[in-house]
């Protein structure tokens, strides 16, 4: 990570390498490669942010420029941010050569990308991702997507000056799709009880590098080390937490600025988030799919369009939800609403819903807010959090298993 | 021939209760929460046992619970409200699958399974809109007592809309509601809708399965209660010691407590978190 | 040589205002004052402030010959000639008073309004809260009396505060018990007040920013009469805070300001009718 | 029943929706297909002999009671009233619904409406983003022409390209009419009030298109025998109200406040082409292009060729209007990002405005009312 950061400031300082703006959630970084350019991610920054207890600060800038109390405040954070000269690394963030909005669900983006290319006067370039109405994409929206990557070729070749190198890209594809192997096996690894890991809070400490280095051989050493340490963990039944009591699925992002009260609000109980949806956003690999180096262009078609939550409709998210209460073994679903987020939070209150009446899993629901301080009740968010599990606890002394896949239909498909 | 008490910490009053095994409730007591939380959780408990005629020593076990349960200094051990509630009205009503809690100052609702395990729940506590302050409030302004305002508002024909679901401005709306020389009948039942709608919003996010028990101290609204059911269009369940009902579950779990049923976390000493 | 009585017909209280035409040296002047609590029926407290302000400016009911509503009963008023918003009114009143102003606050029992104004008093932008009392005057009346302190009083406690209690509640009602417990772990009033006057300055002052930059706050509204208000003011924004005297008929000042505008324009265009 | 002036209130509020209960009698078996009310391809249902009805939420008609527990805080009123329509069985007229791209919470509810009312035929069109590429509009094509093959299956019916241009030449009209009906607002708005203009256009929502042209047509021929006097009103544009609606009372607020409404994006759903739709070549592919080309510009609709910002400014000027209103929905994400730009802009083109916030549920406008009186004050007395 801090070597990134380093980069970023170099390119501030130098101008090179060309870096390119975009959305974590279905990137399309390995074109980047094709141009020895880097990535930005104004989601890392903002969440960096948050993490070191800076959010606030920016959060009233943006609002005093008018920006809503109810915009997401990853938005606020950043522009704010930006406009106050923050970074969160102290270093130099560089002005885009590129501003690319990778539209995949979250129409925020669209915004967000408008507003940093109104305020830094980068060029930008939107490329629509068709929203899955359907199970699975259909050719009109593989060919759309494809088409836009190649017009978005052309474009780095005009802005970067540089030739866009195809086996550099092939390469990065293959890459990508051996550490979605790793990061696959990895997620896998938290069926077994003990999880050598937990899911969310583990995991996103994991997802920097994810979306660092994905398509680059660093990535790779980098998960090989890592899933052979938890495969050890693993081996020796070590879970973790010191003794995994509940097994629970975690829907929504964190609240990063309270992270470690928040994660302390778990540990307490000794449960151990064994999946979550939110690590799915750089991408769903625990259920096959990867890149295909044969079909470089398709395959980040297919990631953009399938293969990342946010893309995702509501209702496959249930179902993504519900394998892993099934295949993962779990106690129980915590529903996060993240009042920021409405790609995330807007309906889920359907979606608890749909799991605590129709599955019958026991489901919490909780508010607070991944950006800004000041949505974080601590005491409600405890009382909240210890009677779910005292409920849980009371469960499992009568009989409660969570339900089986055939137990309910799936929607569609 | 074992004691044990459960006291409900609230925001408003403070109750408790003593069981004796086999036996159930023996004794209960209650008094407003006032300024000292700590002071009032003793009184009550020392009250609870002299109706009882037990020195407080003979009782085995205390749980605290409630909003206050932290600053219990003599308990034994503390759970939510959450779950004690649904533990006292699945004692009282064994069939009871949902559980609304009207409380001083916040709304609950719980659905529990077969053997009066929590399964789900949801709660207000950010916005007083809707909860018993709002009644006492508007009872305040009407000059007239906490007892009177639910007999009153079933008088009304005619329910007036409010204007505003704040606690604290109802009030102005209620005069200004008054100065029109709208019934104080229609003016109550308006009120008594009002906050009904809000809380069965609330309420519906769990599975509103029958039976429906009504429980805290709004509870002993006559009007609130008839408000619910109007809303619901289902009947509820309200038993006299609903205002109790916090405590009865506390009162259950400290017997349990001895049946060593469950380890674990729930059975931490009192740790003052502030 | 008119008078013109400006009545502000807030949620709280009643106040009125009576401004001659010429007072001193060809300036509209303010003759007298009235204030009394609004109660249920708007009319006759507007009445009875403005009989008041007679009594104070010693004249008889007849010498009125426009009267200018503004608050929240602005339209409730029967014997009014004109209504303005409490707004418009305000700025009106504080430039009046203090003709430099640029950025005013007023804060009243059931809403706060942070406005900006340019030339000649007019709004330029303004902001209003939404209805929620943890953010307006009845948050402190209802503190205070919580307290069990006089209203009058509060303010001049929260100055003697020596460690602020912060108020975690977001809710006028729910924080009432928080204040109950901090004042059961022993804590002073003064403290503890002053902690009130923090998050209603917070909040203040997310009003304030929305309506812009400015070197000083003019603050008016019945809480302004409260110092620990103004210092909490003060301590948040890092700006100068200036109290007018009189602070909460600024707003009735300058309804009458803006009537006799009016009556003036009126009788104007009369006379050109006459004159054609 | 043909419509007139004076039932349009009673047609837009009732939520049993009379009209197209009549319509569906007129035509036994024929279908109608509620659309969410921004950017829907009315002319493809219409050819597929279907009644496109544009839902504008319930407004304050119906307690929401159980869409709160679906979709929690900080989510727009029309969200939930759209969706305690379908869970009260309000939206038994109706074979399917239509939802778009517009935002998050729309298409979350497109999918929550889905698993609640498995009935209901219920659908998600991509409309796209990008409309600087080529590809775009072939992409609508295919997305429109999957639009018309589930039609067509539920219709168990073909849709003919003559039909559909047919269908577009009736719409062409309906436009053409509201345009100059607008346009006439803009010379005379002491004759043309908004909150008759507002219910007049809203009430083509639930009416069959050739009746409402009918209508239209009415107006625009009883317009030059009307008469009044101007009064002393600002002449402001209305932006930010193109989805969610703000209660008729408080247009008429507005009004009675002293503003000259001259423009404004109300009820986007039936007039959002800026111009006559092409009639030769392929008119599937007109419709789809129209989109990229010709639709009118909102929050919702994305195209970086020119920011709304900018398309702003001109309308102000085009209608030369001295103020502008930010009427925007509580929650409207949308709306609440693009007011950051269009402030700017207006601040730099000195163009007066207001932030008003409203929910279409809402029944008392004090609030509102100070804010807006304020404005007018601020603009009229000197
Ligand atoms: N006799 C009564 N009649 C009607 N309402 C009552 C009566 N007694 C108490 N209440 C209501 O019950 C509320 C307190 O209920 P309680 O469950 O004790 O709240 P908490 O647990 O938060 O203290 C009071 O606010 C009041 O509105
Ligand atoms: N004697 C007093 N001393 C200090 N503060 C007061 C006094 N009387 C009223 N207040 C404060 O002023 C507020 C009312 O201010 P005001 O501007 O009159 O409100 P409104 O115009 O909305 O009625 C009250 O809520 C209270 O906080
Ligand atoms: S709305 Fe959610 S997904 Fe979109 S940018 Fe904000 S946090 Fe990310
Ligand atoms: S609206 Fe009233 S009750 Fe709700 S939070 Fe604000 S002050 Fe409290
Ligand atoms: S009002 Fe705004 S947020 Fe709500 S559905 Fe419409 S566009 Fe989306």
């Amino acid at each position: 990570m801090v070597e990134w950061y380093d980069l970023l400031n170099e390119a501030a300082e130098t101008g090179n390498p060309p870096t390119v703006s975009m959305m974590i959630s279905g990137n399309c970084v390995e074109l980047l490669e094709g141009f020895d350019a880097v990535p930005m991610y104004p989601e890392v920054n903002a969440l960096q942010l948050a993490i070191r207890h800076q959010s606030l600060e920016p959060i009233l800038l943006a609002e005093e420029l008018g920006y809503a109390a109810d915009n997401c405040a990853y938005v606020k954070a950043d522009i704010g941010a930006y406009l106050k000269g923050i970074t969160p690394t102290g270093g130099k963030l560089p002005k885009p050569t590129l501003v690319l909005c990778n539209f995949v669900g979250c129409n925020t983006y669209l915004k967000w990308f408008e507003h940093v290319a109104e305020f830094t006067g980068a060029p930008l370039y939107t490329l629509d991702v068709p929203f899955m109405r359907a199970d699975e994409p259909s050719k009109a929206d593989i060919d759309y997507v494809v088409r836009q990557l190649h017009e978005l070729v052309k474009l780095l070749e005009k802005l970067t000056g540089r030739k866009f190198d195809y086996d550099r890209f092939k390469e990065a594809v293959r890459f990508s799709a051996r550490v979605e192997e790793l990061w696959s096996n990895i997620k896998h690894l938290a069926r077994t009880s003990p999880s050598p890991f937990d899911a969310y809070f583990d995991a996103i400490t994991l997802m920097g590098p994810l979306y660092v280095y994905r398509a680059k051989p660093e990535g790779v050493e980098f998960f090989e080390l890592a899933l052979q340490e938890l495969e050890e963990k693993a081996q020796r039944l070590e879970g973790a937490n010191d003794r995994e009591k509940f097994r629970v699925v975690i829907e929504g992002p964190p609240p990063y600025p309270h992270f470690r009260t928040f994660r302390d609000m778990f540990a307490k109980w000794k449960a151990c988030a064994v999946a979550s949806t939110y690590s799915t956003v750089g991408g769903l690999w625990e259920f096959g799919a990867r890149h295909d180096p044969e079909k470089p262009f398709e395959s980040v078609a297919m990631h953009m369009l399938a293969h990342n939550v946010t893309n995702r409709n509501y209702l496959q998210r249930y179902d993504q939800i519900k394998r892993y209460v099934e295949e993962w073994g779990a106690d129980g679903v915590i529903i996060h609403f993240v009042k920021s987020c409405r790609l995330f939070s807007a309906g889920q209150g359907d979606m608890r819903d749909y799991f605590a009446k129709v599955l019958g899993v026991p489901t919490l629901y909780i508010e607070s807010d991944l950006e800004d301080p000041r949505y974080f009740s601590e005491a409600q968010l405890r009382n909240r959090i210890d009677a779910y599990f005292e409920a849980l606890e009371h469960q499992k002394l009568t009989t409660y298993s969570p339900p089986r896949h055939e137990d309910t239909k799936r929607f569609y498909g | 021939m074992r004691f044990a008490a459960g006291v409900d910490v609230g925001s408003t009053q403070t109750k408790a209760v003593v069981m004796e095994e086999g036996a159930g409730i023996v004794a209960r007591a209650l008094v407003d929460t006032g300024a000292n939380v700590i002071k009032a959780a003793e009184n009550v408990f020392h009250l609870a046992c002299r109706e009882a005629q037990l020195d407080p020593r003979d009782v085995g076990f205390v749980v605290g619970t409630g909003y206050g349960r932290y600053k219990i200094t003599f308990g034994n051990a503390q759970m939510t409200e959450i779950s004690c509630h649904a533990r006292g009205a699945s004692y009282i009503f064994p069939k009871t699958r949902t559980v609304i809690d009207m409380g001083g100052q916040d709304a609950k609702a719980i659905s529990i399974g077969a053997d009066g395990q929590v399964l789900d729940f949801v709660m207000n506590d950010k916005c007083a809109a809707g909860t018993g302050r709002f009644l006492a409030n508007a009872a305040d302004v009407m000059g007239i007592s906490l007892d009177e305002v639910g007999p009153l508002s079933l008088e009304g024909t005619r329910p007036v809309k409010l204007t505003t679901v704040c606690t604290v401005f109802v009030e102005s709306d209620i005069l200004s509601y008054l100065s029109m020389g709208k019934k104080p009948s229609d003016i109550l039942r308006g009120v008594h809708l009002a906050i009904a709608k809000r809380t069965i919003s609330l309420a519906r996010r769990v599975e509103l399965e029958p039976e429906i028990t009504m429980t805290g101290g709004v509870a002993r609204n006559l009007g609130m209660v008839q408000a619910l059911e109007e809303v619901l269009e289902t009947k509820l369940k309200v038993s006299p010691d609903a205002h109790f009902m916090g405590a009865i579950g506390a009162a259950i779990f400290a017997l349990e407590k001895e049946d060593e049923s469950f380890e674990s976390a729930v059975w931490r000493q009192p740790v003052c978190e502030t | 040589m008119r008078n013109v009585a400006g009545i502000d017909s807030g949620s709280g209280f009643t106040k009125a205002v009576i401004v001659a035409e010429y007072g001193c040296h060809g300036q509209p002047a303010i003759f007298g004052r009235g204030k009394t609590k609004t109660g249920v029926n708007m009319e006759e407290a507007a009445s009875r402030a403005l009989n008041a302000a007679l009594d104070d400016a010693g004249l008889p009911r007849d010498q009125i010959d426009y009267v200018a509503t503004t608050g929240f009963g602005r339209y409730g008023i029967g014997f009014r000639d004109i209504q303005i918003t409490e707004i418009t009114s305000g700025a009106r009143g504080a430039h009046y008073l203090f003709p430099e102003t640029s950025l005013i606050l007023d804060i009243g029992s059931q809403s706060t309004r942070a406005m900006s104004l340019k030339e000649k008093g007019k709004v330029r932008t303004f902001k209003t809260n939404d209805k929620c009392a943890a953010g307006s005057g009845s948050f402190i009346q209802r503190a205070a009396k919580y307290l069990e302190v006089g209203i009058g009083d509060v303010g001049e406690m929260a100055m003697r505060a020596t460690n602020p209690q912060p108020i975690s509640s977001v809710c006028a009602v729910l924080a009432e018990s928080e204040i109950i417990n901090l004042v059961s772990t022993g804590l002073s009033v003064e403290d503890i007040m002053r902690g009130i006057y923090d998050s209603l300055a917070d909040r203040a002052a997310l009003l304030i920013k929305r309506v812009g930059p400015g070197d000083s706050l003019l603050f008016i509204g019945g809480v302004a009469t409260q110092r620990g208000m103004v210092k909490a003011l003060e301590d948040r924004l890092k700006l100068p805070v200036t109290v007018p005297p009189h602070c909460e008929y600024v707003c009735a000042l300058g309804a009458a300001l803006l009537g006799l505008k009016r009556l003036q324009m009126n009788e104007a265009q009369a006379g050109a009718v006459v004159r054609q | 029943m043909i419509a007139n002036t004076i039932n349009c209130e009673d047609i837009i509020y009732d939520l049993n929706f009379p009209t197209v209960r009549e319509w569906k009698d007129r035509h036994p078996g024929a279908k109608s297909i509620a659309y969410f009310p921004v950017y829907a391809p009315v002319e493809l249902i219409h050819a597929c002999g279907m009644l496109p009805v544009g839902l504008n939420g319930a407004g304050d008609r119906l307690d929401i009671q159980h869409a709160d527990a679906r979709f929690g805080s900080f989510i727009c009123s029309i969200v939930k009233t759209t969706l305690e329509m379908g869970l009260t069985n309000h939206l038994a007229p109706f074979d399917g619904m239509l939802f778009s791209s517009i935002c998050d919470s729309a298409r979350n509810l497109c999918f929550v409406m889905k698993r609640n009312l498995p009935d209901l035929y219920a659908d998600f069109l991509h409309l796209p983003h990008n409309p600087n590429s080529a590809a775009s509009t072939d992409f609508l094509v295919s997305e429109y022409r999957r639009l018309q093959e589930n039609l067509e299956q539920m219709n168990g019916t073909r849709m003919s390209d003559d039909a559909l241009s047919e269908s577009i030449k009736l719409y062409n009209e309906n436009r053409a009419l509201t345009r100059r009906l607008y346009d006439e607002r803009a010379r005379n708005p002491h004759l043309m009030r908004t909150s008759e203009l507002y219910t007049l256009v809203r009430a083509g929502n639930f009416l069959p298109v050739e009746e409402h042209t009918a209508l239209l047509q009415q107006i625009v021929d009883e317009l030059p025998s009307r008469t009044g006097k101007q009064r002393d009103s600002i002449r402001i544009v209305i932006e930010g109200s193109f989805c969610e609606q703000p209660p008729l009372d408080l247009i008429k607020i507005l009004e009675e406040a002293g503003c000259y409404i001259v423009d404004d994006d109300f009820v986007l759903g039936p007039r959002w082409f800026l111009e006559d739709v092409p009639l030769n070549g392929d008119p599937l592919r007109a419709l789809a292009d129209s989109y990229s080309n010709r639709a009118v510009y909102s929050s919702v609709r994305h195209d970086f060729r020119k920011p709304r910002h900018k398309a702003l400014i001109e309308k102000v000027r085009s209608r030369n209007a001295d103020a502008v209103i930010l009427l925007i929905a509580k929650f409207c994400e949308p709306a609440y990002f693009d007011y950051v730009l269009f402030k700017q802009e207006l601040e730099k083109e000195e163009i007066p405005h207001l932030l008003m916030e409203f929910e279409e549920k809402m029944f008392t406008f004090e609030r509102l009312r100070t804010e807006v009186e304020t404005f007018v004050e601020s603009l009229l007395f000197d």
